[in-house]
């Protein structure tokens, strides 16, 4: 009987050494099966609201993007933004995922549980494959949505195009709650795809720097390049600012003052 | 979910220690139909004449699995080739019903299971090891990209490849349709699991792991 | 030897029934093989530009589409058109063929070889099936063109997306060859596809628009929705005239004034 | 064009009048490497004997044809099976250097032919007549559409099916590897052809013909 326990050990231990978490995994594709947090995005969005002061006050915002699954590095930034002293919250620029499965948005999640900052993703486009997009709306809640927070408002746009076999935008949607608005002290557009990437048609990027222009946006927040960028394009009179992935190891600080914005770049 | 895996190392480890003998033959009557299908036949080709029996083309064996990546439940059949190389073809289901999934997933999985021993431990436990190749059907899963992207934009991601380990606990059965079953578990890892566990400290080979558990039922 | 040559008859027979015209057919979907003629759009613009007078001058155009293989209402298409006095050119808006195949190009070549008066084809999104857009610009030249006649600018502009693979139509050459000019009486813009077809984005339909009004285009003409319309869509201040297609049985006139565009519809 | 026309009419008619038998066997010794085809093998499979004979699976004939909608030219080989029926899946080539298009277009099709009489006519002339299905690769033929488009915005326009008529005229061959050889024509029209003849006034019934020419070659 001696050997029968080994074996059985064996099992045991591996059972008990992968601790028993995903251990069951229906699919990769899976969604909705209830291993993963909710509607992380509007229970940040409640939070910060209540937080906000009614009139504008300077903060300070932390911008990441591109995790995909770049994990050590993803997780060093997580203690690096951790050591930063006073962040309002975090944004992520979306692709969270490399392959929008399952079992990576619970590693996404087993990471970024360590943050002690709160924290708004956006959608990327990796997110969406698979079944991505129903898991990441579980996780998270709406696609588009907007934050305000000390009198400024940030809009979080979902502009991924081809992976939901070339639908367009919610332009529209866009154009409505980035209205000018005399009582906003300033407005930011947050999305995973910069206007000028090949997803979007020349008419689209057309239109996407006619609503940033029209509502006097200050700051077009975008991932995806995988390339740090901040300024001016050639087409559009608003500014825009583009986060690199988390292999290059560094995190951008957004200072937003009554009159003006700046940017900084903090290596780990 | 613990409950079940306890159940389960239980009634493998504890069941009793019967004398095992893989797939017997002729040791009960068959049933009529299997029986027929052992009789040779005859079809003329070319003016010659082949001879064969039907008992080739029918499956040796089939499988009801729980879990394992390739749905919450899947239903296959397959053979036994060459003494130790056993692949079976399943179809697997998961939905709201099925798993509690909000959409819903159909894989083909192609299962190539090795024996790993010649004989089996205990009488009964046979060690085996393979690799799975499973076709997932769901959304945005495509094998080759759609036309509207430039060329390798992505990689595909509906066909995985999953190495696995595992066993099975065999009992002989006195039945004119089985010869014997089986209780099995598997522990495979998808080929994208692995590629993070190389890639990244973060991820470990501990991590990687979905477990199967089954049962096979053997034909005569 | 009676049978032999009653066979052998029967063969010639056939041989000869058929025309020995396209009895040799490498593929459907051949292109450039020398069976069709060339260059027809290029050829029509020098003989039409050769005419035209160097002032504004009043003149009548015609205007008819999406024929596709409804031969028989074609072909009494071209009689109708042929029964008209004084048309100055015919327009044909596109979808020559169903499927893009070569012989669909010989029946139509065949078909319109009858026609009197010069015409001019866009090309339609059925005419880049199989190798078609190569077959359409061998028989006809370039996808995009303008005609200069009487002082009055026709801007033909292909507009196929899809068929394409997702591809923008030229916007910037549209805007450059519309551009307002005062020296021009007046611009019409020719294009398969209307702009609130689903195969603009949104941004690409905003963008087609904005290009009409900046420029002062005073008609924009298309065919692909197989039915009539003459007048302004809601987000455009340019109006629009879509033809119907052969089996409509009705010829579009287009009275071209100094003032104003004149359309007329006359059934056959 | 006319001139290979009236060439082959010219040919099929004033060959001389040798006695014809189809696909005669033994009339002639085979190669070594055809003969040692016939020899039965043996394979064992689940512990019986299957006999079989590698001859079974060689084709019993190949083909090479001019034009026909299925390239410039086209090489096939064949089996030919309940006496009636000759099925030939051959691969089409048509581009610039081979039909001057200026467009590289490569097709599969398949030649279901079946005999139309069960002796030649004239000793030598077999009447043939079926259907052929034609796999066009090139760009924008598609069997199933773009992910871009909505649902059946356009029918599938890669594979067609071409009902056909001719015949062949066969002649027997003292020789070690065929047992005879031929040279055939057919006329062949493409369902998109039909269904303009069916539906127009314009298009008639003498307008879809499509010619082919070709040899064939028949295996001992």
């Amino acid at each position: 009987m001696n050997t029968i326990h080994t074996v059985g050990s064996i099992i045991a231990f591996s059972l008990l050494a992968t601790g028993c978490n995903n251990i069951i995994e229906y699919s990769p594709y899976q969604s909705g099966t209830g291993e993963l947090p909710q509607n992380l995005n509007e229970k940040t969005i409640n939070r910060l609201e209540q937080e906000s002061s009614a009139k504008f006050k300077s903060f300070r915002i932390a911008i990441i993007g591109d995790s995909h699954t770049y994990y050590d590095d993803f997780r060093d930034q997580i203690k690096a933004l951790n050591a930063i002293d006073s962040i309002d919250f975090v944004i992520h620029n979306g692709d969270i995922t490399l392959s929008g499965i399952h079992r990576e948005f619970m590693w996404f999640n087993d990471i970024v549980s360590e943050l002690k900052y709160p924290m708004l993703t956006i959608i990327g486009n990796h997110d969406f494959l698979s079944n991505g997009d129903l898991v990441y709306q579980e996780m998270f809640g709406s696609l588009n949505f907007t934050l305000d927070y000390n009198n400024c408002r940030f809009v979080f746009f979902d502009d991924i195009i081809w992976e939901k076999n070339i639908e367009d935008p919610d332009f529209q949607w866009l154009h409505q709650v980035s209205q000018k608005n005399d009582s906003i002290t300033h407005v930011c557009v947050v999305s995973h795809i910069p206007p000028w990437s090949d997803q979007f048609s020349m008419g689209n990027r057309y239109l996407f720097y006619k609503i940033l222009e029209d509502n006097n946006v200050k700051l077009s927040i975008h991932g995806h390049t995988h390339s740090f960028f901040s300024g001016y394009r050639e087409e559009c009179e608003v500014p825009f600012l583009v986060s690199g992935d988390a292999t290059d190891r560094e995190i951008i600080l957004l200072e937003i003052k009554q009159d003006t914005l700046l940017i900084d770049r903090k290596s780990f | 979910m613990r409950w079940i895996i306890t159940t389960i190392i239980f009634f493998i480890f504890w069941t009793p220690n019967l004398k095992a003998q893989f797939v017997p033959e002729g040791s009960y009557k068959m049933a009529g139909f299997l029986e027929r299908m052992y009789e040779p036949r005859k079809t003329v080709i070319s003016g010659d004449t082949l001879h064969y029996r039907p008992r080739w083309v029918f499956p040796r064996h089939i499988k009801v699995q729980y879990a394992g990546s390739v749905g919450f439940i899947s239903v296959g059949a397959g053979y036994h080739l060459w003494d130790v190389y056993e692949p079976t073809l399943s179809y697997g289901l998961l939905n709201e019903a099925l798993g509690g999934s909000n959409v819903t997933v159909h894989t083909i999985s192609l299962k190539n299971s090795f024996f790993l021993t010649q004989k089996p431990w205990f009488d009964h436990f046979w060690p085996k090891a393979g690799l799975q190749i499973n076709w997932g059907n769901t959304n945005n899963t495509f094998s080759s990209l759609p036309a509207h992207y430039p060329e390798k934009y992505y990689f595909q991601n509906k066909v995985h490849a999953a190495p696995f380990w595992g066993g099975e606990w065999y009992q002989p059965l006195k039945d004119k349709h089985l010869t014997g079953w089986g209780i099995y578990f598997e522990f495979s890892a998808l080929d994208a699991y692995l590629l993070e566990a190389i890639r990244t400290d973060y991820v470990t080979m501990l991590d990687v792991w979905s477990l199967a558990v089954g049962f096979t039922f053997y034909f005569h």
